[in-house]
């Protein structure tokens, strides 16, 4: 019998995740040893016709990372649907959005006028922007299409698989392929890790009182962070309790608070506005303007609570632009 | 503008059963008409109701969404009423991040006594966001959308 | 969001709907026909139908056959309130063999008819809440109610005639009752009153047998000069804190022979005597009538030397052989348990001073009727003889009706009980005074057995009856006839013209209004309240003395204003009511606790701080949070609150409120 | 605070004494006050009752005028207003403008149309809600050098005063003057006709009417033992006073006494001279008992 | 006044249903309604002694579209606009607006009683603002009495000559500067009746 068939691609994405690939170490060679890689841009070359090429469905695994922005990227995305049995959203940006996913925040108009003519380090007295089309001497050449909005790549394709995280943990990840290889997949649909909170993975979940009520929000460079004790109850935004354990808490151990890379549990179907109320909910004030008070100092509730995940909650993106 | 006159808003509602939701029933047996566009769903507390609820009939198609719970002090359960204050005032700086006019998630306090103020309180609701317009939110392509059969146009085209 | 699995709970629905026309309460603004059909074409809907009256016996039976007939599993009906009928189709559900919670209702009537003016828009609004149940019914799940037992006593709030009839009520059916009573005597406002309409008994006379029988029957405990500071727990099981305040006498010891008031060191009475209305003074150490119940001396502790000052020659204490005065009594926190309450905790009068046209305060010889009630009171401090305050007796007097009732400044309502109270003071008034008396009323309300014939009785006294809302009562004169008198400004409606009458005296019938502290009352126990202070009833027709608490009774005027008949019948029902409960032996609990998915649950405690009721805990074991089923209220806020779904409420599953959501948006 | 100062047209005409008095006054007890400029009649009464609209529009335009004289800066310009019809009418018309938008909308057109603009940000005061709850009765008792001691005045408050806009005092039976001249020494009667209607214009358009109303109110004053009437409005003061003879005449019975406003009252205890009060305009001279000094 | 043989009763025919409404939309307030006739206002009122029907009974009559009565009364135009009826009637009926209404209804269909000078005053009064901005009561009584019984100025000068001699009487009408702005003003709005009060 044949190797399985694996492919890798990076869409918009800062390549972190294809970073986590390698930092399977010598496992990667296991990997190597039992699949067949046949499409892998970031490593090798492959072209767009390399994958035209392909029969429709022959490639068994493809993990892909990265959002959609612009017309090239989702016609790729629509391509390796075709030709892939089992696609991976790989990665946060990939699985909802991402950090890129914040750019639904802005207009396109806005995001354009901003990179290419108000940015610091732009000179651009001309106002040139980008076109589609250009004439050169030899012909025309074609940029691929800035789109209007960000999504995550089910907003894009149909996805059988989520990896979450930023990157994906490595654990997470020899895990799915595991899967992929043993042919044990759960439902589609699932996103390859724990369905538990990251709290119940904390080291730190013992110091967590009982009845915690938030006074106040400190970002972490206000504050000596205490080691030991739960961060939330040294009053930072630490997303543990509404995001996905399976990475082993790193930024906790790092004595930083969870950034929600993972995600939600299965059952949040907007993860931005479920950590907010857990928050909220826990804030000890019952006057209004206390509470505003309170509310003021999330200076960006966007940003703070949907840094991963702005195209995949209900909103998708600013409206009314 | 010319829209505005025929459209109609759509208001989910949430109401706590004991002091809202029996005030709304108030309002009907005293017969004080409002206006029909309200539709009311009923939860024991308004500490049972998620914001997520609120934002799913948003993008379910409501153009706004009213929330009615006991006056402070009030509440069956003690205070199940201020933990969704709390949530709402941060909810509506998200709105106000997200482009949505918070004059669309409305939090009032009605009293089971207090059908007159079901009866104000929706059409004043109802009122404004006629005013407002549609919410139309922004509507991302789905899979297998415009994008994938483009796709394969191409894709044969190149072929 | 797809990306995160969504499966439903329960497999193919067969749901069968029911649109009630309640007769043409619902058909008059909704087209139940069109409903009906556009409910057939609803996923998973196999039956839809409409009956003229779905809550008659017809209707529910309709159901029954249906769910045999159709193997339906699913029940939908929209007609009125859920909390109208909805145990009612719960039990014809039940009775036909399928689970209670098998059931939705959509509230087309009090949400849909009768709020709502277009026929077309109606039918619309009402087609989308059928939408939503059906969507949400599909999920509904087999659930069952608990069972818990019934503590077998009874509290009873307030000692007023309503308390007093409640007690007696239950204590005769062997129950035990503990009565709490805020003043240091029993008895309320009827204990101040001389007579009662329309048949002029003697309230005493019916009043005081029943007040020596609370105080001797076996099954009553009676904690006067006590007040219920807590109440925690929920129907069959309350746990309530009695603050008794110290009266410095002993109870079990004083005998009431008053030998202590006589020598107390104040030779002369000074301070008003509140029961009398300030009509004449009392000691420090008092006891407010001679039939106070129980029959103890009371001290004041602001004006009693020793209490207020810390010095005394204490001649009281003296004067008692049976030593039960003790100047160091100390407030007592009691704590008792109750299955049932009773609320009987009354109203207070309307202060007329929030008139100052009526001259209260300002005019010596205007009084409030309680007042007038004090002085034509065998035992009130002119020993029943009608006399001003200069001791001289009136000529003329005017009762002018509706002070502090029908008016938009003080209050809306009708205060119901002035009429007649006033009708029996202008025939009280001219029975001892032999004055003209004048009545000023707005309209004459004489609705109760042998009422009218009592204001036949009076037209023919000779009585004056004006029809006209006195705008003023004032001492300016403009005729010769008028200097020295209170003149009544008027107008004579029915004859047109305004009038100008001099009095010598002004009885003021004030209205009734509630406890000034009616609102930290309903707080504690639970109940609501009109913007009036009014303890609000479950339904002002078929639940007239239960409350939206469980186990929480009304009787008498604290649930509005009401004459002692009416009071006496609705304490008579409150303590069936309690009975019945107790009697049972159990209460049900509706299903809607709050539980935890263990395999979602990551123990991040959130939820924990939420509950009002302590009942959820973590285990350190499992790492998970534990609900208390027995604890949990099911209002689901640390449903909302949980970051992960892992906890979840019966009867509002997040996906049931989705689906609901989902039906009343996008119903077409 | 400076506040913005509407006479009105009685003040400049029949009731000058009190405008000079009252100026006199709070000169005295340092309360800085500016004319609105350009001011115009209020839409009184008269005009009240038959052209609502056009009266609201001439109470506006006075509105707008302090709006843009007072330069409001978050805080609301407050006007001061003397007269008891203009502080109705004034009170009515800023009322309305809050609180009905129809009005509202109506009004802003046609203001705007003049070019002028009213956002709301006007409260217009009666110069005794002043004195009692902005000063303070413990600033006007510094001041009073002349106590009134002894002096046995019936405050009369007129209608418009404390009805129906007017929330200072209490409607039927107010107490703002009555506190204001005690406080300066003197001695006020408690009687029921505080508030009681002098006639207003009728004394000019149904004289046998109007007199009789002012009559009744003179006479009880002089019954229970006043020695002066204080009056807060031009038009009372002018009924009070100026038909006494005419009253004689008609209902056969003296009620002379003197009818003075307020402010010059407060003038005479704060030792302020005649002329300054405008004292020598009254029909009926009036002048502090000797007793009483 | 009662005149024997004349008929007392009013027969459904000549009642005009639609008064009370036009009435409540000339307030704004549909108060009267609320009446519950106790008399308060009429009994309050210090002129109503003088009415021919006292407010109480007017509010009936307007209620029940007695048009012709209610139009002719001389009720409003005694009333002296004191407002003690609207602060204490207890059902919040605005009376006093409620007469007002009345008299602007009364003058647009030019039914008002003639021996009440009111018209004549607001006409006057009307006209000297429209000139100056400002009114002169000097003048307006004048052309008061002037144009309604100029016996009375004669007995009304000696008042006059003593408020002159007082220096309370400006015989100058003070006029205020931007008159262009306030007659744009007035011009601008749609006056809602009184039509004969300028014209």
């Amino acid at each position: 019998m044949s190797k399985p068939k694996a492919g890798f691609n990076w869409f918009a994405s800062c390549g972190g995740c294809e970073e986590a690939v390698v930092d399977l170490h010598e496992a990667i060679l296991d990997v190597v040893a039992a699949v067949d890689i046949v499409f892998w841009p970031c490593a090798m070359d492959f072209k767009k016709d390399d994958v035209r090429a392909m029969r429709d469905g022959e490639m068994d695994v493809c993990f892909i990372n990265g959002a959609i922005r612009t017309s090239e990227e989702e016609e790729i995305a629509h391509l390796l649907r075709r030709k892939t049995k089992i696609v991976i959203a790989f990665g946060s940006c990939s699985h909802m959005g991402g950090i890129p996913g914040l750019g639904n925040l802005f207009t396109r108009d806005e995001i354009l006028e901003h990179d290419f003519t108000q940015s610091f380090s732009v000179v651009n007295p001309e106002k040139t922007y980008p076109q589609e089309v250009t004439k050169v001497p030899e012909g025309e050449v074609e940029l691929p299409r800035f789109l209007d909005y960000v999504r995550s790549l089910n907003q894009v394709i149909d996805v059988d698989y989520y990896l979450p995280g930023c990157p994906p943990p490595v654990a997470l990840l020899r895990n799915a392929v595991q899967a992929v290889l043993s042919g044990e997949l759960p439902p589609r649909g699932t996103v390859l890790a724990p369905d538990k909170a990251l709290c119940q993975e904390c080291p730190r979940l013992d110091s967590k009182p009982d009845d915690l009520a938030i006074t106040e929000f400190k970002r972490p460079q206000e504050i000596i962070i205490d080691e030991e004790k739960c961060l939330l109850a040294q009053g930072l935004l630490c997303l543990g309790p509404a995001t996905r354990s399976g990475c082993g808490a790193p930024c906790v151990n790092g004595n930083m608070p969870c950034t929600g890379c993972l995600g939600p549990t299965s059952r949040v179907k907007d993860y931005g506005l479920s950590t907010m109320t857990v928050f909220a909910s826990l804030f000890e004030s019952k006057d209004e303007k206390e509470i505003d008070e309170l509310v003021d100092k999330i200076v960006d509730p966007v940003g703070s609570f949907n840094r991963y995940s702005l195209p995949s909650t209900f909103l998708h993106r600013k409206a009314n632009v | 503008m010319s829209d505005a006159a025929a459209f109609e808003p759509r208001i989910v509602a949430f109401f706590c059963n004991w002091c809202t939701y029996t005030a709304a029933d108030l309002t009907g047996v005293s017969r004080m008409a409002y206006e029909p566009n309200v539709r009311v769903i009923r939860v024991m507390c308004s500490g049972r109701i998620d914001p997520e609820f609120i934002l799913a009939a948003l993008r379910e198609g409501a153009d706004g969404v009213l929330i009615g719970g006991c006056h402070p002090g009030d509440c069956h359960y003690i205070e199940g009423n201020y933990k969704m204050l709390r949530r709402y005032r941060l909810l509506l700086k998200y709105l106000r991040a997200m482009g949505v006019d918070e004059r669309r998630v409305r939090l009032e306090w009605i009293a089971a006594s207090e059908g007159d103020k079901v009866q104000r309180v929706v059409n004043e609701l109802t009122w404004t966001i006629r005013e407002l317009g549609p919410l139309a939110l922004p509507v991302m392509p789905q899979p297998e959308g415009a994008g994938a059969s483009e796709e394969s146009a191409l894709a044969e085209a190149n072929a | 969001m797809s990306n995160n699995g969504n499966g439903r709970t329960n497999g193919s629905p067969r749901i069968g709907v029911y649109i009630c026309h309640c007769g043409i309460n619902i058909a008059a603004k909704v087209d139940v026909e069109r409903v009906t059909r556009f409910a057939e074409t609803l996923p998973g809907v196999v039956v839809s139908k409409e009956y003229k009256f779905m809550c008659s016996d017809p209707g529910q039976e309709l159901i029954q056959k249906d769910i045999r007939e159709h193997d339906l599993n699913r029940i939908v009906v929209a007609s009125c309130s859920p909390l109208m009928h909805e145990e009612t189709f719960r039990k014809a559900t039940a009775n036909a063999g399928l689970n209670p919670f098998y059931f939705q209702m959509a509230n087309i009537r009090e949400h849909v008819s009768w709020v709502t003016k277009d026929k077309d828009l109606g039918t619309e609004k009402a087609k989308a809440l059928v939408a939503g149940a059906v969507r949400r019914v599909s999920l509904h799940q087999a659930l069952e109610k608990k069972r818990v037992d019934v503590h077998p006593d009874v509290l009873i709030v307030g000692g007023g005639i309503a308390g007093i009839h409640a007690a007696l009520t239950i204590a005769n059916s062997g129950r035990k009752v503990l009565l709490v009573e805020r003043e240091p005597t029993i008895g309320g406002h009827m204990a101040m009153f001389d007579k009662t309409f329309p048949t002029l008994d003697c309230a005493a006379c019916i009043l005081t047998p029943k007040m020596s029988q609370v105080k001797d029957h076996p099954n009553i405990t009676l904690w006067s000069y006590s007040e219920v500071t807590k109440v925690d727990g929920f129907a069959g099981n309350f746990t309530i804190q009695v603050t008794r305040k110290p009266r410095y006498v002993n109870e079990d010891e004083c005998v009431g022979c008053m030998l202590c008031i006589d020598s107390c060191v104040y030779k002369q009475a000074r301070v008003d005597d509140e029961f009398n209305q300030g009509l004449s003074k009392r000691k420090p150490i008092y006891i407010p009538f001679p039939q106070a119940t129980p029959p103890v001396v009371v001290i004041d502790p602001e004006t009693c030397m020793q209490l207020s000052k810390g010095k005394c020659k204490q001649l009281c204490a003296e004067a008692c052989e049976k030593h039960a005065i003790d100047f160091n009594q100390k407030e007592e926190v009691i704590e008792v348990q109750a299955g049932a309450i009773i609320l009987a905790t009354g109203f207070k009068t309307f202060n007329p001073m929030r008139i100052p046209e009526y001259g209260y305060g300002r005019y010596l010889n205007v009084y409030t009727s309680l007042e007038v009630e004090r002085l034509v009171n065998a035992s009130g401090p002119t020993g029943g003889e009608v006399v001003l305050r200069d001791g001289s007796k009136p000529k003329s007097i005017a009762i002018i009706h509706c002070v502090g009732s029908r008016d938009h400044k003080t209050n809306k309502y009708c205060s119901r009980v002035c009429c007649m109270y006033s009708l029996k003071l202008a025939h009280l008034m001219k029975e001892r005074s032999n004055a003209e008396v004048y009545n000023f009323y707005i309209d004459m309300r004489t609705p109760g057995k042998g009422y009218e014939e009592f204001y036949d009785k009076l037209l023919e006294e000779g009585t004056h009856f004006i029809r006209g809302r006195v705008a003023e009562v004032t001492d300016w004169a403009l005729t010769d006839a008028e200097e020295g008198k209170m003149i009544v400004r008027v107008e004579d409606t029915l004859v047109g013209m305004p009038r100008r009458i001099p009095v010598d005296m002004v009885i003021l019938s004030v209205g009734l209004e509630a406890q000034p502290d009616a609102d930290d009352v309903r707080r504690l126990f639970g109940v609501s309240c009109s913007k009036q202070g009014w303890f609000t009833e479950r339904h002002p027709k078929l639940a007239p003395v239960s409350t939206a608490t469980d186990g929480v009774f009304l009787a008498g005027a604290c649930q509005g204003p009401k004459d002692i008949p009416d009071t006496v019948a609705q304490a008579g029902a409150a303590a069936a009511e309690a009975l019945a409960m107790i009697d049972k032996g159990f209460v049900e609990l509706e299903p809607n606790t709050a539980f935890i998915d263990e395999e979602v649950c990551s123990g991040c405690k959130s939820c924990i701080p939420m509950c009002p009721y302590t009942a959820i805990k973590r285990d350190d074991e499992k790492k998970v949070a534990v609900i208390n089923e027995a604890l949990c209220k099911g209002c689901g806020t640390c449903v909302a609150t949980c970051p992960s779904g892992a906890a979840q409420q019966n009867l509002f599953l997040d996906e049931q409120i989705y689906e609901e959501i989902e039906g009343v948006l996008n119903y077409v | 605070m400076t506040y913005l100062y509407y006479p009105g047209c009685s003040l400049k005409g029949t009731g000058k004494a009190y405008d000079e008095s009252l100026l006199a006054v709070m000169k005295k007890l340092g309360v800085e006050q500016q004319e609105i400029d350009d001011w115009n009649c209020c839409g009184a009464t008269a005009y009240m009752a038959v052209d609502q609209d056009r009266a609201y529009a001439l109470a506006s335009r006075n509105l707008a005028l302090a709006e843009a004289q007072g330069r409001p800066n978050g805080k609301p310009v407050e006007v001061l207003t003397p007269c008891n019809a203009c502080y109705l009418v004034l009170l009515k018309a800023q009322k309305r403008l809050e609180e009905d938008a129809l009005g509202k909308r109506k009004l802003a057109g046609a203001l705007e149309s003049a070019g002028l603009n009213y956002e709301g940000k006007v409260s217009v005061r009666h110069p005794l809600d002043i004195f009692v709850n902005e000063l303070g009765l413990d600033a006007l008792k510094e001041k009073t050098v002349n106590p009134l001691n002894g002096l046995k005045v019936a405050c009369y408050y007129g209608c418009q005063i404390v009805r129906p806009y007017s929330t200072f005092d209490d409607q039927y039976d107010p107490v703002a003057m009555d506190q204001v001249l005690e406080a300066m020494g003197a001695e006020t009667l408690k009687w029921p006709l505080k508030t009681r209607c002098c006639g207003g214009s009728m004394t000019g358009t149904i004289p046998e009417v109007g007199m009789r109303l002012s009559f009744i109110i003179l006479k009880e004053a002089k019954k229970r033992g006043a020695d002066v009437i204080a009056t807060a409005c031009p038009l009372c003061q002018f009924n009070l006073e100026c038909y006494q003879n005419e009253m004689r005449e008609e209902f056969g019975e003296a009620v002379d006494i003197p009818v003075v406003y307020f402010s010059q009252l407060m003038g005479k205890a704060m030792g302020l001279s005649d002329r300054e009060l405008g004292m020598q305009r009254l029909f009926v001279p009036f002048a502090v008992p000797a007793a009483s000094k | 006044m009662y005149e024997w043989g004349r008929r007392r009763i009013k027969y459904e025919s000549e009642l005009d249903p639609a008064f009370c409404q036009t009435l409540i939309e000339k307030t704004g307030n549909d108060s009267i309604r609320n009446c519950i006739q106790c008399g308060t206002c009429s009994s309050t009122c210090p002129v109503s002694l003088y009415m021919d029907f006292t407010p109480r009974r007017l509010v009936a009559m307007a209620r029940e579209g007695f048009h012709d009565e209610v139009l002719h009364s001389f009720t409003p135009w005694i009333c002296a606009s004191c407002y003690s009826c609207t602060v204490e009637c207890p059902k919040e009926v605005k009376i006093t607006e409620t007469m007002y209404a009345i008299k602007q209804m009364a003058m647009d269909k030019g039914v008002h009683p003639a021996r009440f000078p009111v018209p004549v005053l607001a006409r006057e009064f009307y006209h000297q603002v429209k000139a100056n901005g400002r009114t002169n009561e000097g003048r307006l009584i004048t052309q008061l009495f002037l144009k309604t019984n100029p016996f009375k100025l004669i007995k009304q000068s000696k008042i006059g000559m003593k408020l002159f001699f007082s220096g309370r009487l400006d015989v100058i009408p003070q006029k205020i500067k931007n008159i262009t702005q306030l007659r744009t003003l007035l011009k601008a709005v749609n006056g809602n009746g009184g039509g004969r009060a300028h014209s």
